[in-house]
Formats: structure tokens, C-alpha cells, sequence
């Protein structure tokens, strides 16, 4: 499932509700993506607001949830990513895969994460006390999408 | 045709989106580049090194020669960074 | 922190408190491991138990553990795991890691189920229609911990 | 020196725990096994391969050449599997 939204969400209640009740989920692997209250350099950091592209968004997340779901038997994916105004601490985005093998549900997880920070149209502009800047893509985040192409 | 611009290209810009009738010959995503630059000076230092731009067409990523045409959606962005 | 316990957990709640308040987390990775209702050949399993050597268990988890935050800069780690019965569908074991990068996230909570997997002493008998069986050790879990060697 | 079974070689022993007293030739995990199976032939069996089965001093994994003594806690037990 593919939520994009503005809204919080409850981690803690997304986890105990995903893949309940499924007796063939061997392994659950969840990642949580935090705002950090600092950038790389040390600056403190306030807020943040992450714009992106109402539409290609949820085309995008489909996308890459249908090709994890093709390299792995998965039970269940979850992908909540949200958008606008986040505070130092909040919530950004949570993904989850449920498979019966826990290699599978990492594997996935993994790819998910890694092929969303590289395909996923979402922009971070961070609000710190040197004024607003936009967060430029990382090198690694190519490289480490870069990888699954080979498999 | 309906052109979008996000995060800092958007800032360029000084519109997220806006209707354009390119002329005729204008049918691939570089082409149409070439004509947004010409019209605007900010789109043209914005777009002066294309391999910091990244393009969808339709909602889907595109390489400059990828066709566009009238009723299209033609995005323009920086590399990504959510998550 | 660690928990050897028979008690169930809540997974949510646990995924709710972890790192919380602590700013400098970007990423928090958790895997939930459950009982599967079948196994390997299809045969149907209604229950597990459990048996483990207290103290060792204790012993071992708390060395992972030192060991995962030797390697990677982690703001907090998490291990449960419980013994006894458990039915198809119960939660077993719940390992999370919190970095400022997802990378050091997923690597160390892999890294954690690993080894855990091949140095926790732990050992499952299933209860099946076809009688109890003690679980034997996969080849795949020792190889999957023997990578780690490597780093 | 205590000994501790666990898993199916729990069942084979018969016991979870026992206090032994070998003799002060017994100075290795090794020796001990020996020791072990001469005592008793259901553990003699369950020795009869010792790659199968792992060993533990005062909860450490240990090898076959391993140092044991009076006071010392050795647990033998197969493969784990819990996760």
C-alpha cells in the first residue's frame, strides 16, 4: 500500500497492523526515516519542508513497489511518505515489507528505501538559522541504488 | 502543453507551472528546452547544464529525446531527495 | 538493551518508544520475527517452543550487541527475544537499531539478526500434526553470519 | 563441574543438568567428552559426532581443547536455531 500525505502518522500502530493475521509472514522488516536536527556540515537544523510532485508521486511509489514485489515474495509492502512542513524529530517516511524468509523482507525493505531516495520525486529545502537551503542529492544515494540494477 | 517546475528550479522559474504552445517543431523534450531558454533568461541559465536537470514526461523519468507534444505534462526538477 | 523473556511484546509500542526524543536519529531499521504457520516442506505448524540456555543467552546478546555498536555509529539498539510455547502467529524476536544514516540502520539490524541467529542459544521444537520435531540449524543462516567475518 | 544439556541432546542425556566429578586427568573439553561417553551410552551416541554439537565454558563458546576444571560450567548442545 502507497500512502503519500501531509498528515502524521503512528509508527508504532502502522507496525502492529501490518500483515496481522497473515500466518505465512515469517519476517517483518520496517524502516522509520527521521527529520535529523542537524545537517551534514553540523548546522542545526529547525524544520524542513519536503515539496514534491502530487501524481508522479504515487506513479513512482507504485512503480517501485510492483518491482519489489517481482524480485521477492512478499506477503505485504507498505510505503507512507509525507510532505509539506516537518519539525526537527518528526516522522518522513516509513516503509515496510512482510515476507515468510527474513533475507527477503531486508532485501526489499532495503531496495525500497534505496530505489526512494533516488526515484521518488520529493525535494528537502531545510530551514536552519543560515537561512533556507536546498538539500542536494548525494552521490552515495545514487550508488547505492546503482546496485540493485545488477541484480 | 503543461510545464512543471519543482524545488529550485521552481524558485528559477518563478512559476511551478505553466501552459506553453511551442511552434511545430518543437517535438522532443531537448527541443523544448532550447525554446524555453530562448523565451526566458532565468530558465536559460537555470537549464545551462542539463545533467543537474532531471525530466518527466507524463510522470515518467525522460531522456532529452524523448517526444513531447501537445497535451503532454513536461516536468522539470533537481535530482531527487526524499526519504 | 536486551530482553530474554516469555512474555509477548508489543511491537508497536516498542517501535513507538524506541530512540525517541533523540534528535540526532535519521533512520531506525526493526525486524519482527513471527511464528509461520507452515514450514519449510508445507507441513502445518501450530505451535513452537522455544528452550534456551539463560545466562549464555543473556551473555551472548549483550556481546552482539557491544559488537553492532563497535561497528556502527548507532544512537540505540534493541533486542527481544522471547522463549517457551508460542502459536502460529506470535511475535519471537524484535531487533531495532537507530543511526543519524539508514545505511548504518539496516546494515547493523541485519548484522544483529545474523548473529543472532547462529550464536544465540536458542533452539525450536516444533509441535506439528506429524509429531514434534526439533528444528535443525540451516547452512544459509551460518553462511549469511559468515559475511560479517569479512567486514 | 557442571554440565548442561540442551535440545535434543537434552533428551538423550536423559537430564537438563548434572554435577560431575572426573577424574584430574579431565582437563579439556575434550577429555571430558571422552569422559563423558564412557559413562554413558546414550551420551555416547550423542557424542559419536562431535561436529554436530557446539560447546560452551561458563557460557562462552569454546573448542574441543578447551581448558575445564573444577567449578567450571560446560554446556554441550546442538546448532541454534532461534531468531
Amino acid at each position: 500500500m502507497i500512502r503519500v500525505q501531509a498528515e502524521d502518522f503512528d509508527a508504532g500502530a502502522e507496525l502492529a497492523a501490518f500483515a496481522s493475521g497473515n500466518g505465512r509472514v515469517g519476517g517483518v522488516c520496517m524502516f522509520l526515516g527521521l527529520v535529523r536536527d542537524y545537517m551534514g556540515d553540523g548546522t542545526e537544523v529547525s524544520a524542513m519542508t519536503l515539496e514534491h510532485y502530487p501524481g508522479m508521486t504515487e506513479k513512482q511509489l507504485a512503480a517501485i513497489e510492483t518491482e519489489a514485489r517481482r524480485r521477492w515474495p512478499l506477503e505485504d509492502t507498505l510505503i507512507i511518505h509525507r510532505h509539506g512542513r516537518l519539525a526537527a524529530g518528526d516522522r518522513i517516511v516509513l516503509v515496510a515489507t512482510a515476507s515468510a524468509h527474513r533475507d527477503a523482507a531486508f532485501e526489499s525493505c532495503r531496495f525500497l528505501m534505496d530505489w526512494l531516495k533516488t526515484k521518488a520525486p520529493f525535494w528537502k529545502i531545510e530551514h536552519t538559522s543560515a537561512g533556507d537551503r536546498w538539500v542536494e542529492a548525494k552521490e552515495a544515494d545514487e550508488s547505492q541504488a546503482a546496485r540493485w540494477n545488477k541484480a | 502543453m503543461k510545464v512543471l517546475y519543482f524545488a529550485w528550479l521552481r524558485t528559477k522559474a518563478g512559476v511551478g507551472e505553466e501552459e506553453v504552445a511551442p511552434p511545430a517543431e518543437v517535438t522532443t523534450v531537448g527541443a523544448l528546452v532550447e525554446w524555453l531558454k530562448g523565451r526566458d533568461p532565468a530558465l536559460a541559465e537555470a537549464f545551462a547544464d542539463m545533467r543537474l536537470i532531471r525530466v518527466a514526461v507524463n510522470q515518467d523519468y525522460a531522456g532529452l529525446d524523448h517526444c513531447v507534444g501537445t497535451g503532454d505534462e513536461v516536468a522539470f526538477f533537481p535530482p531527487v531527495t526524499g526519504g
